[in-house]
C-alpha cells in the first residue's frame, strides 16, 4: 500500500486516490493528424525509473496533482500542482 | 506453566491432558507422543522438531465441522480445554499407514516425476486420484462461526518481537517520546531470555523483563500487542500484524458467545522499523535425518526448561555451534543421561569443549551424524568423523576406524546453526546472503527505516552443517514437502540450475513452512552438489507472509453486507411497505416493481407499464445523478463535453445530450438545463454519476484550470419523483405550486424552479416513457410528503408507483437509449444514430477527432436498430443474430426486448452490423445454440412515433 | 460493555458546500465572521459550513450572494449530507477498525477535520472535542449503510 | 532427448535416476542466429518450437535475461479458456485451447492440463442478459458454453455461496475450459525446443538493437553482439522498455497483476469461478492450494510485488464466493508484471522495423495463448506475413483505432 503524500493533505493511504496514468501530455488540436491523434489516444510512457504522474486525492481534497514516482521502488520523489512544470529529478535507485 | 491446572484435550480421538500454558506440541510430548504425522509425499512417520512457527512436521488439525482449521503449528496453539486435535495424513492411522508403501518406492516418485508421465490417455484421468494423495486436512464444512476485525495504526517506532532485544529498543525509543508499538508473536513478552537461563545486563532474565515491562506498560505512547505475528512489509514500510484474540483469551468453542475477533489484522503505518525477531535454529542434514525423536537443540531445550518436558531420555546432542552445549548442562541437570555431543567442528572451541568437559559429558569434535535407524521412534545414531574440509567420512559408524560410532539412544537433538528471521526485511526490500561462516543468510545492505535488533543482528559462527556420506534419497532438505538431497541432485542433472527452477521442480521451500528450516540447506547441498560455495547462490524470492494468514482476517469484516456499500433511497421506507421488490442496481437499492399480493413480476411491471400509457405513474428516479455547474465559464465548460451544442441552450431550458470518451466511445447521457449562464444543472445516469463528476473535474482542474467553473454534485440533496403519464398535468396541478405547468407555459424540455406543497422545487419536462413527464425535484427529505400527496392527488386517476422493469419497459417501446444496456465500451454516437448530431457540432469537444478515425467511419458497424418478430413469440435478450447470407459467426445481438403493453408484440432492440442499411430485412435469431426465431429490422420506436404522447 | 455513543445528527443542522472556481488561493474570513457558522475546510476549492442555528435554506441565503462576489458558489446540502456523532473512549479504534487516517491527538486535536476514506466512502472526519469526540458527515444515501458498519464494528470487542 | 513415459521412469528410477539427461541444454550465445527470440517466457520457447519445428528454421535462439519461465508464465494462475466475445479473438484462442488438448503428447511432457470447466458468474439481471450475449457470442463461433443456473453452480462447486452481497444468479460455463501447469508448459517447450537445436540462452538481457535503413541486423546484449536481421520480443511487462530501444513506442501500461494461495488442503474445488463483479477468480490447484486471483494494482510498476490493498479485496472476494474458506490461511501472495493495452488485446506482428517482431501486450491473459501465440509468431516470422489468426492483433491497429475491445465488448470492465 503506497503512502502518497497529497500536496494539500499530507500523506495518505493509496486507497485515497486514483490513479490517472502519465502527466504532461498535451491535447492536440482537433485539426492533427490520425497518426498524431491515435499516439496521443493510447501511446503512453511506461518509463522503468522516474515516472511523472497523475494522481487524484479522490477520497480527500478531490484535488488532482503530479507526482514522480520510481516504479521500480514506488519510491515518491516529488509531488507538484497540476500545472507546474516538470521538475528536473535525477532517479536515485 | 501453572501445574495446578490440568487441561483436557484429545489428539486422534484419545484423550489427553496437559497444564495451563502448554503448548499444544509441549503437552503431546509431555504425553509421550512422539509420532504427530506422516509425512507428505512418503508418508514417513514424523514428530516435532521445533518450538516455533518454523515447525514443517506438527501441522495438525484442530476442531472439526465449520470451525475446523487444518495445518495448525502444533507449537505456537496454546492448549485450551477440549482442544480436538488430529493428524491430517496416515491411514487408516498415523502409527500405521498403508500410504507407507510409497516410501519403499521413493526413488520412482522423484522430483517432476508427475511430468514425466500420467500423459496418456490424458492428465486427467489420473487427476482425482493425485489430487487425493496431495492436500494436509480439510476445509471447513460451512461458514466460520468467528469473526474478524481490521484495526489501522500509526505509530513513530514498530518494534517486532518482543524478546529481551524488542523490549530494550521499545524502551529506548519510548524514552524519546515517540509513539511505540511492541508486537510479539506469544502471548508472553520475554522471548528466550523468559526460559533460557541468561541475564540481562547482569539481572536475572525474569527480573528484567518483568521490570521492563512494567517500565513500557507506564508509558502512555507505548503499545504493547502480545499474541501478534508480524507477517509481511509492504511498500512504505506499512506492516501487517496478525493478533491472535481469542486465543489469548484460552477460550475455545462456543465462539458465538464471544464478541471478541478470533484474529485482529493490523495495518500498521511506522515511521521506523525495528526487527527484534530473533534466529531460526536450522537442522543437520544427513541420512533418515527425519525420524521422529530428531529435534532442534534448541527446541529441546525450551521443552525442557520451559514447559518440563525432556525430549528423551538418552539423548545424543549433534551440533556445528556452540548453543547446543547449554542444552546438554539443562539435560544433565534434569537427569537426562547425555550420551554425548557429536561437534561438526574440529577443534571445537575452548569454551563449550570445557565446560563439557566439566559437566562430563563427551564431546565428539569434528563429528556428524551419517545415520539413523528407528522407525516410529529413533533408536540408534551413527556418527562419523569428518575429513579436514568436511567433504568426506575418514571412517563412519559400522566401521572400524577412529571415530566411527553407533550411539543407541531414543532422542537426538541438533543444531545445525542460526539464521537471523529475516523474511521481514527481505519483504522491505532488502536482500539476504549466504554467509560463510555462519551458515546463515545475512543482510547485504541497509533498507530505509528498517533495522535488526538482538538475535535477528547476530550472527553465529558455525561448522559443517551436511554429512556428505549417506544415500541422497534419504537425507531430507525439506520436511514437509518430502524434499530429499536426491531430488535436488536430480534437478541439477536435468538442468533445473537456477534456484528458482530448482525450487519449482522439486517444491523445496514451497511448503506451508516456506523454507524456514530447508532455505539455507538448500544453498548448502546445491553448492556442494555444484562444487561451488553457497555464497555463490541466490535464495528463492521471499514473499508475504511470513507465517501463514487466516483469510477471514486479512477480509475483516468486508463481508456480506459490508462487502460493497450500498445506498438508500430517501423514501425507502415508504417502498418497502408498499410490495417494492428491491434490487440492487449498482450501488443502488431500488425498487425493481411493486408487487400486489399474488402477483408476478411480470404481471406487476405490465400493469404498472399500462398505467402509464393509460393514466399516470410515480417513478422514484432519486438516483439520477445531479451536477451543479456554476461560474462565468459554466456553459463553455460543459460545451466541451456534448456532442450537442449548448451554446444556444436558452434559459430555463434543457437538451439532452451524449458524453464521449476521447476515444469516442459513448461515457454517458443526460440533460443539461441552463437555469442561468453561470448556472447550469448537468443529470447523468445513476450508474455514472460519480464517473461523469470525477470526468468534468479532471478536465476542470488538469486540462482547463483558466476556466471559471466549480461542480458541485447534488444527487442525494433532492428526491427525484418522475410522474408521467396522460394524467400528469391533471394529477400534479392539484397540489398546490406556484408554477404554471400548462402545456404553452411549460412546455416539454423546460424547466421550473418554484415551490410545491410549500418546499423548494425543480421542475423538468423530460420524458424517458414517452408520455408527458414532470420530473419533480424536492429536497431529499421533502420526497416522502410529495409522493404521498401525488398518489392520493391522483387515486382516483389509476395512479401507481412504477419500477426500474416497468420503466426500462416503456423506454424501450420509444427506442429510447439505455445506456450500458444498449450501448457497450465501442459504442460511438453513429452507432446509435446520433452520428449526425456529433457530425454537425462544429466546436470541438471530447471525442469528436475520434470519430474520423477510419474505425469508426465504417459502414459495417454494429448499430442499433429496432427488431420485430415475426414469429410472434418474445425476444430473449441476449440472443444473437444473422442477417441473410450469413452462414456463421454473429452478425449481431438482442440488447433489449420485451412484449410492448398496448399492442402486445414482442420488440426489441438489437446491435446489429450494418444494421440501419438492413431495415426491412428478416434475420435469424439464435439462443442457446439454435436457431429461436426470425426476426425483422425495424426503425423504431414501436410506439407513438410521431411523438405526441410527450405532450399530454 | 463498550465506551462508545454513536448517534445520528438530527436533521435540520446547516450544511452549505462552498466551492470556488478561481485558480488563486481565496480566503473565507468574511464570509464565516457574517453568519453563526463554522466552517470545516475540505480541500484548498472547497468547504462546509455548518450551522445549528440556521436552517439549510437559512444559511445559503446569508452566504451565496457574499460568496459569490468572491469567486465562490454556496450550495445548500442539508438534505443530502448526513451526519454522525461518535463518542467515548473507543471511539477512536472504532474509527481506526475502517480508516487509515492518524487519529491520534498529535495528528488529529480537536479542532482538525478532514475527508477521509472510512468504511470504502468518503467521510468528512472532524475532531470535536478531545473525549473524544467525532463528527462524521458522508453522503445521506449512505446512511444506513455506514451506522450498520459502524454499529457492527462497536459489535466487536474493541480494544 | 530421453523419452518420458511411466516405463522409462521405472527403469530410470531402478537405477537411482542417474540416467536422466538435461532437459534442455544450456546454450552460450552464438554470433548469429537466423531468428533471435527475445524473452523466454512461453511466448518466446514456443515461438522457437514451432519455427524448427514447423518451418524447419535451424539457427533459433531463445535469449532470456533471467531464468526461463521467471516471468508471467511462470506465476500465472493457469487459466486456460477460449470463451472470448468477438470471433477475431475466440478463434485465436480456441486454436490455442486445441493444441493444449494435444501438447503433451506432442511435446512428450505431462503440462497436466485440467480440462474442469469455467463458471462465469451473474449477479444481477443485467449480468446475465451480458452473459447469454456473451455465451451466444461463443456459441456463433463454433465454440462450446451453455448458460447455468445458481442450481447447477452449486452442485459444480458445492462450497459456493449463491446468496452473498451480490448473490449468484446464474452463469455461463465453458467445459473444456481449466488449467493447465504453468511451469510445465515452460519446461515442456523448452525441451522439446532444445531437442530441435534451438539454443536457450539464460542470463542474457538484450540491451539494445542494430538497426540500419529501418532494417535489423543485430542485437546486443548484456553477453554480447548478436548478428540476426530477424528478431521477435516476447518480453511482457519490458515490452515498452525493449521497443523503446528499437525507437518504438507501445500503448502499453506495466502493471502488478496479483495472485495468491492458501495453504494445499484436500481437493474441496473441482471448477473455476470468475466472478467480474465481486473480483476474483477461484481454483483448486492439483496440490491442493485454493488459488485465487487477484487484480493489478493501477498504476505502472516494475515492482513484481503485491500490496495490503489488493490482498484484502481477493480474499474478501473468494470468500464472498467461499465463506468455508474463511479459516483456510494464505500461504503466498505475489505478483507478475502484466502489459496493459488500450482494448485489453495483444500485439502481435510485425514492426515498422523490417525483420524486427513483436509478441505482447497479453496484460492479464496470455497463458492460455502461448501455444497458438508460438504457432501464429512462428508462422509470421518465417513468411514474412502476419498468420490470418493474428492479423487484427497488428500494432497497426492503434493508428486506425480498430480495436479489439474483449473487456469493452463483454460489458465487464476487466
Ligand atoms: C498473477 C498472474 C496471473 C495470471 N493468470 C493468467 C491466467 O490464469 N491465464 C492466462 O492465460 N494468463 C494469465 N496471466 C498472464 C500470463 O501469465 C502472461 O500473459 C503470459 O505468461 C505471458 O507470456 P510471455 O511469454 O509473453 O511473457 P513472460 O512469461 O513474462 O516472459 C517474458 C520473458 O522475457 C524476459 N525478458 C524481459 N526483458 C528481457 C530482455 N531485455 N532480454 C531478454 N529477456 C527479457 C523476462 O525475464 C521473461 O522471462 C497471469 C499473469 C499474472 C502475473
Ligand atoms: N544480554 C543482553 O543485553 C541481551 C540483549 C538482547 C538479546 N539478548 C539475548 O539474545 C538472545 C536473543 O534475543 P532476541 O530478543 O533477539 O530474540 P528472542 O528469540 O529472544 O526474541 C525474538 C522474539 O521475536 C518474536 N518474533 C519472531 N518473529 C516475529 C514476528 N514476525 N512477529 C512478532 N514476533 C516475532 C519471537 O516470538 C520471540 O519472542 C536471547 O538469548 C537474549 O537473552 C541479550
Ligand atoms: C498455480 C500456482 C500455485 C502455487 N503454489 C505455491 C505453493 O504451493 N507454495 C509456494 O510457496 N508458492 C506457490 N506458488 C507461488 C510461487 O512460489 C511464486 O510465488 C510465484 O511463482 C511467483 O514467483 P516469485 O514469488 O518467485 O516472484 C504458486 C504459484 C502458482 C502460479
Ligand atoms: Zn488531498
Amino acid at each position: 500500500m503506497l503512502r502518497i503524500p497529497c500536496p494539500h493533505c499530507g500523506v495518505r493511504d493509496e486507497p485515497e486516490f486514483v490513479f490517472g496514468g502519465p502527466s504532461h501530455i498535451a491535447r492536440p488540436e482537433s485539426s492533427v493528424s490520425d497518426e498524431v491523434w491515435t499516439d496521443y489516444l493510447f501511446m503512453r510512457e511506461n518509463r522503468v525509473g522516474l515516472h511523472y504522474e497523475r494522481w487524484l486525492h479522490a477520497y480527500g481534497c478531490g484535488r488532482w496533482f503530479n507526482a514522480v514516482r520510481n516504479t521500480l521502488t514506488h519510491e515518491i520523489l516529488e509531488t507538484y500542482l497540476m500545472g507546474d512544470p516538470r521538475p528536473p529529478l535525477t532517479d536515485r535507485s | 506453566m501453572d501445574r495446578t491446572r490440568a487441561i483436557p484435550f484429545q489428539f486422534n480421538g484419545k484423550r489427553f491432558e496437559g497444564f495451563a500454558g502448554d503448548s499444544v506440541a509441549s503437552a503431546l510430548l509431555a504425553n509421550g507422543v512422539r509420532v504427530v504425522g506422516r509425512s507428505f509425499k512418503f508418508h514417513r512417520p514424523r514428530g516435532l522438531l521445533s518450538a516455533g512457527v518454523e515447525e514443517p512436521n506438527g501441522l495438525l488439525t484442530v476442531g472439526d465441522g465449520a470451525a475446523r482449521t487444518a495445518s495448525v503449528r502444533a507449537p505456537v496453539q496454546m492448549l485450551v480445554p477440549e482442544l480436538d486435535v488430529h493428524s491430517q495424513a496416515g491411514w487408516p492411522s498415523v502409527d500405521f499407514d498403508v500410504g507407507r508403501a510409497l516410501d519403499f518406492t521413493a526413488s520412482l516418485w522423484q522430483a517432476g516425476f508427475y511430468n514425466k508421465t500420467f500423459i496418456w490417455p490424458s492428465w486427467h484421468a489420473y487427476e482425482p486420484a493425485v489430487r487425493r494423495m496431495a492436500g494436509l486436512g480439510r476445509a471447513p464444512d460451512g461458514p466460520d462461526p468467528d469473526r474478524y476485525e481490521v484495526r489501522n495504526m500509526h505509530c513513530d517506532v514498530l518494534v517486532i518481537g518482543g524478546g529481551a532485544a524488542g523490549l530494550r529498543e521499545a524502551i529506548d525509543a519510548a524514552r524519546t517520546g515517540a509513539r511505540v508499538v511492541l508486537a510479539e508473536r506469544e502471548f508472553q513478552f520475554g522471548g528466550e531470555t523468559l526460559w533460557n537461563g541468561s541475564g540481562v545486563d547482569g539481572e536475572p532474565g525474569n527480573d528484567w523483563i518483568s521490570r521492563a515491562l512494567t517500565g513500557l506498560a507506564a508509558m502512555t505512547e507505548v503499545r504493547l500487542l502480545p499474541g501478534s505475528t508480524a507477517v509481511g512489509i509492504y511498500d512504505d514500510r506499512v506492516t501487517v500484524l496478525v493478533e491472535r484474540v481469542a486465543e489469548a483469551s484460552g477460550v475455545s468453542g462456543a465462539p458465538h458467545r464471544r464478541r471478541a475477533p478470533r484474529e485482529r489484522y493490523w495495518i500498521v503505518r511506522a515511521e521506523r522499523i525495528v526487527l527484534a525477531t530473533g534466529a531460526i535454529e536450522q537442522p543437520l542434514i544427513f541420512e533418515n535425518n527425519d525420524r521422529p525423536g530428531i529435534m532442534l537443540a534448541g527446541a529441546a531445550r525450551q521443552y525442557l526448561r520451559r514447559f518440563g518436558v525432556a525430549v528423551g531420555s538418552r539423548v545424543l546432542i549433534a551440533t556445528n555451534n556452540d548453543s547446543a552445549y547449554a542444552l546438554a548442562k539443562d539435560l544433565k541437570e534434569a537427569g537426562v543421561l547425555v550420551l554425548g555431543i557429536a561437534d561438526s567442528r574440529h577443534p571445537v572451541p575452548i569454551e563449550p569443549s570445557t565446560a563439557a568437559a566439566s559437566l562430563g559429558i563427551e564431546v565428539f569434535p569434528g563429528t556428524i551424524p551419517t545415520g539413523t535407524a528407528g522407525f516410529s521412534r529413533l533408536k540408534t545414531v551413527w556418527l562419523g568423523r569428518l575429513n579436514a574440509d568436511a567433504s568426506g567420512i575418514v571412517s563412519s559408524g559400522g566401521g572400524t576406524g577412529a571415530g566411527a560410532r553407533v550411539v543407541a539412544c531414543d532422542a537426538l537433538a541438533v543444531s545445525g546453526g542460526f539464521t537471523p528471521a529475516l523474511q521481514l526485511y527481505a519483504h522491505a526490500g532488502g536482500a539476504l546472503a549466504y554467509d560463510p561462516s555462519s551458515g546463515a543468510l545475512l543482510p547485504v545492505h541497509p533498507v530505509p527505516g528498517v533495522t535488526a535488533a538482538g538475535g535477528a543482528a547476530q550472527s553465529i559462527p558455525a561448522g559443517p552443517r551436511m554429512s556428505p556420506s549417506g544415500r541422497p534419497g534419504r537425507q531430507w532438505v525439506d520436511l514437509l514437502h518430502d524434499v530429499t538431497v536426491a531430488d535436488l541432485e536430480l534437478a541439477l542433472r536435468e538442468n533445473f540450475t537456477s534456484m528458482e527452477h530448482l525450487k519449482r521442480y522439486t517444491t523445496v521451500g514451497m511448503a506451508a513452512d516456506q523454507g524456514k528450516t530447508s532455505t539455507v540447506a538448500t544453498l548448502d547441498v546445491v553448492a556442494r552438489l555444484r562444487g561451488i560455495s553457497p555464497s555463490q547462490l541466490k535464495h528463492t524470492t521471499m514473499r508475504p507472509p511470513f507465517v501463514p494468514v487466516t483469510l477471514g482476517a486479512i477480509a475483516g469484516r468486508d463481508l456480506g453486507e459490508r462487502f460493497a456499500p450500498r445506498r438508500e433511497l430517501p423514501m425507502n421506507a415508504w417502498h418497502a411497505a408498499h410490495g417494492a421488490l428491491f434490487h440492487d442496481y449498482g450501488e443502488w437499492r431500488r425498487p425493481t416493481a411493486y408487487l400486489k399480493p399474488g402477483e408476478t413480476r411480470e404481471g406487476a411491471v405490465r400493469r404498472e407499464a399500462m398505467a402509464v400509457r393509460a393514466e399516470a405513474g410515480l417513478f422514484d428516479g432519486s438516483p439520477l445523478g445531479k451536477l451543479e455547474i456554476h461560474g462565468p465559464d459554466a456553459v463553455e465548460f460543459l460545451d466541451r463535453f456534448y456532442i450537442n451544442d449548448l451554446s444556444t441552450l436558452k434559459p430555463m431550458r434543457a437538451r439532452y445530450g451524449l458524453m464521449l470518451r476521447e476515444s469516442g466511445v459513448i461515457f454517458d447521457d443526460g440533460t443539461v438545463t441552463l437555469l442561468a449562464p453561470d448556472h447550469l444543472i448537468v443529470t447523468t445516469t445513476s450508474g455514472g454519476a460519480k464517473n461523469v463528476f470525477r470526468w468534468l473535474e479532471e478536465w476542470r482542474q488538469c486540462e482547463w484550470p483558466d476556466l471559471r467553473v466549480a461542480i458541485i454534485p447534488v444527487t442525494e440533496q433532492w428526491a427525484t419523483i418522475a410522474l408521467a403519464g396522460p394524467k400528469a398535468r391533471t394529477v400534479l396541478s392539484r397540489l398546490d405550486t406556484d408554477i404554471d405547468l400548462s402545456a404553452a407555459a411549460f412546455p416539454h424540455l423546460g424547466s421550473r424552479m418554484g415551490h410545491l406543497l410549500g418546499f423548494p422545487a425543480r421542475i423538468f419536462r423530460v420524458s424517458f416513457t414517452g408520455e408527458l413527464t414532470y420530473e419533480i425535484n424536492v429536497p431529499a427529505r421533502a420526497g416522502q410528503a410529495v409522493w404521498e400527496a401525488l398518489l392520493s392527488a391522483g387515486a382516483g386517476d389509476g395512479v401507481q408507483p412504477l419500477g426500474l422493469d416497468a420503466l426500462l419497459l416503456l423506454r424501450l417501446e420509444k427506442g429510447f437509449l439505455h445506456i450500458g444496456t444498449d450501448t457497450d465500451g465501442t459504442t460511438i454516437p453513429d452507432d446509435v444514430g446520433w452520428g449526425k448530431a456529433a457530425a454537425n457540432k462544429r466546436r470541438d469537444f471530447i471525442g469528436k477527432r475520434s470519430l474520423l478515425l477510419p474505425e469508426n467511419t465504417r459502414t459495417d458497424r454494429h448499430q442499433l436498430v429496432g427488431l420485430a418478430n415475426t414469429d410472434g413469440a418474445a425476444f430473449v435478450i441476449g440472443s444473437h443474430l444473422r442477417v441473410p447470407g450469413s452462414a456463421h459467426g454473429s452478425d449481431g445481438w438482442i440488447t433489449s426486448a420485451c412484449t410492448t403493453v398496448l399492442t402486445n408484440q414482442p420488440v426489441g432492440l438489437a446491435m446489429v452490423r450494418g444494421g440501419r442499411a438492413r431495415v426491412g430485412q428478416e434475420v435469424e435469431v439464435y439462443d442457446l445454440g439454435a436457431r429461436v426465431a426470425r426476426a425483422r429490422i425495424v426503425n423504431p420506436p414501436f410506439v407513438d412515433p410521431a411523438g405526441e404522447r410527450m405532450n399530454g | 460493555m463498550v465506551d462508545l455513543e454513536l448517534s445520528v445528527i438530527p436533521a435540520g443542522r446547516a450544511i452549505v458546500n462552498l466551492k470556488t472556481w478561481m485558480r488563486a488561493p481565496v480566503s473565507l474570513p468574511s464570509l464565516v465572521s457574517s453568519v453563526a457558522a463554522r466552517l470545516l475546510t475540505l480541500g484548498p476549492d472547497e468547504w462546509l459550513m455548518i450551522s445549528d442555528s440556521l436552517d439549510g435554506p437559512g444559511l445559503h441565503g446569508a452566504v451565496a450572494a457574499l460568496a459569490r462576489s468572491h469567486g465562490m458558489v454556496a450550495v445548500d446540502l442539508s438534505q443530502g449530507i448526513a451526519g454522525l456523532e461518535l463518542k467515548g473512549m473507543a471511539a477512536r479504534d472504532l474509527l481506526a477498525s475502517g480508516c487509515g487516517l492518524d487519529l491520534h491527538p498529535r495528528s488529529f486535536p480537536v479542532g482538525c477535520c478532514t475527508r477521509t476514506r472510512l468504511a470504502q466512502l468518503a467521510v468528512v472526519i472532524e475532531c470535536t472535542h478531545s473525549e473524544p469526540q467525532y463528527e462524521l458527515y458522508v453522503g445521506g444515501s449512505y446512511l444506513p449503510y455506514l451506522k450498520a458498519w459502524l454499529e457492527d464494528a462497536a459489535n466487536c470487542e474493541l480494544k | 532427448m530421453r523419452h518420458y513415459s511411466f516405463l522409462n521412469l521405472v527403469r530410470q528410477a531402478r537405477r537411482g535416476n542417474a540416467g536422466w539427461e538435461p532437459a534442455w541444454r544450456d546454450a552460450d550465445p552464438r554470433s548469429s542466429y537466423d531468428v533471435v527470440v527475445i524473452g523466454g517466457g512461453g511466448h518466446g520457447l514456443a515461438t522457437a518450437y514451432y519455427l524448427a519445428r514447423k518451418h524447419g528454421v535451424r539457427r533459433v535462439a531463445v535469449l532470456e535475461r533471467g531464468w526461463i519461465g521467471g516471468g508471467n508464465s511462470g506465476r500465472n494462475t493457469q487459466v486456460v479458456r477460449s470463451n472470448y466475445f468477438h470471433s477475431t479473438s475466440s478463434s485465436f484462442y480456441d486454436h490455442s485451447l486445441k493444441l493444449y488438448e494435444g501438447l503433451a503428447a506432442e511435446l512428450n511432457f505431462n503440462i497436466m492440463l485440467s480440462q474442469r470447466g469455467l463458471v462465469q458468474l451473474a449477479h444481477s439481471d443485467h449480468e446475465l442478459e451480458i452473459a447469454r450475449r456473451w455465451c451466444n457470442a461463443i456459441r456463433m463461433n463454433g465454440i462450446d458454453t451453455d448458460m447455468v443456473t445458481p442450481a447447477e453452480i452449486k452442485a459444480l462447486a458445492p462450497p459456493v455461496n449463491l446468496n452473498g452481497r451480490f448473490p449468484v444468479v446464474g452463469g455461463f460455463i465453458q467445459r473444456r475450459a481449466g488449467i493447465a501447469r504453468h511451469d510445465a508448459v515452460v519446461w515442456g517447450f523448452a525441451r522439446a525446443a532444445s531437442a530441435l537445436g534451438v539454443d536457450i540462452v539464460q542470463n542474457c538481457e538484450v540491451t539494445g538493437f542494430d538497426i540500419a535503413g529501418g532494417r535489423l541486423r543485430g542485437i546486443s546484449t548484456s553477453r554480447g553482439a548478436i548478428a540476426a536481421d530477424r528478431a521477435v520480443m516476447n518480453v511482457a511487462g519490458y515490452a515498452s522498455h525493449l521497443a523503446g530501444a528499437a525507437g518504438l513506442a507501445l500503448p502499453i501500461t506495466t502493471m502488478a497483476l496479483q495472485a495468491m494461495v492458501t495453504e494445499p488442503i484436500k481437493p474441496i474445488l473441482d471448477v473455476l469461478l470468475i466472478s467480474a463483479t465481486v473480483h476474483a477468480y477461484v481454483s483448486q490447484s492439483d496440490r491442493g492450494e485454493i488459488v485465487i486471483g487477484a487484480g493489478a494494482d493501477a498504476y505502472n510498476t516494475y515492482a513484481q510485488r503485491g500490496g495490503i490493498p489488493q490482498q484484502r479485496a481477493a480474499i474478501a472476494a473468494a470468500l464472498e464466493m467461499f465463506p468455508s474458506f474463511s479459516r483456510l490461511k494464505l500461504l503466498r501472495h505475489w505478483a507478475g508484471r502484466v502489459d496493459i493495452t488500450p482494448d485489453t488485446s495483444p500485439i502481435m506482428g510485425p514492426t515498422p522495423v523490417e525483420g524486427l517482431y513483436i509478441n505482447c501486450g497479453w496484460g492479464t491473459g496470455g497463458f492460455k495463448a502461448i501455444p497458438a501465440g508460438g504457432d501464429t509468431m512462428a508462422h509470421t516470422i518465417a513468411t514474412g506475413r502476419p498468420h490470418p489468426l493474428i492479423e487484427k492483433f497488428g500494432l497497426d491497429r492503434f493508428k486506425t483505432g480498430a480495436l479489439v475491445d474483449e473487456g469493452a465488448a463483454a460489458g465487464v470492465a476487466h
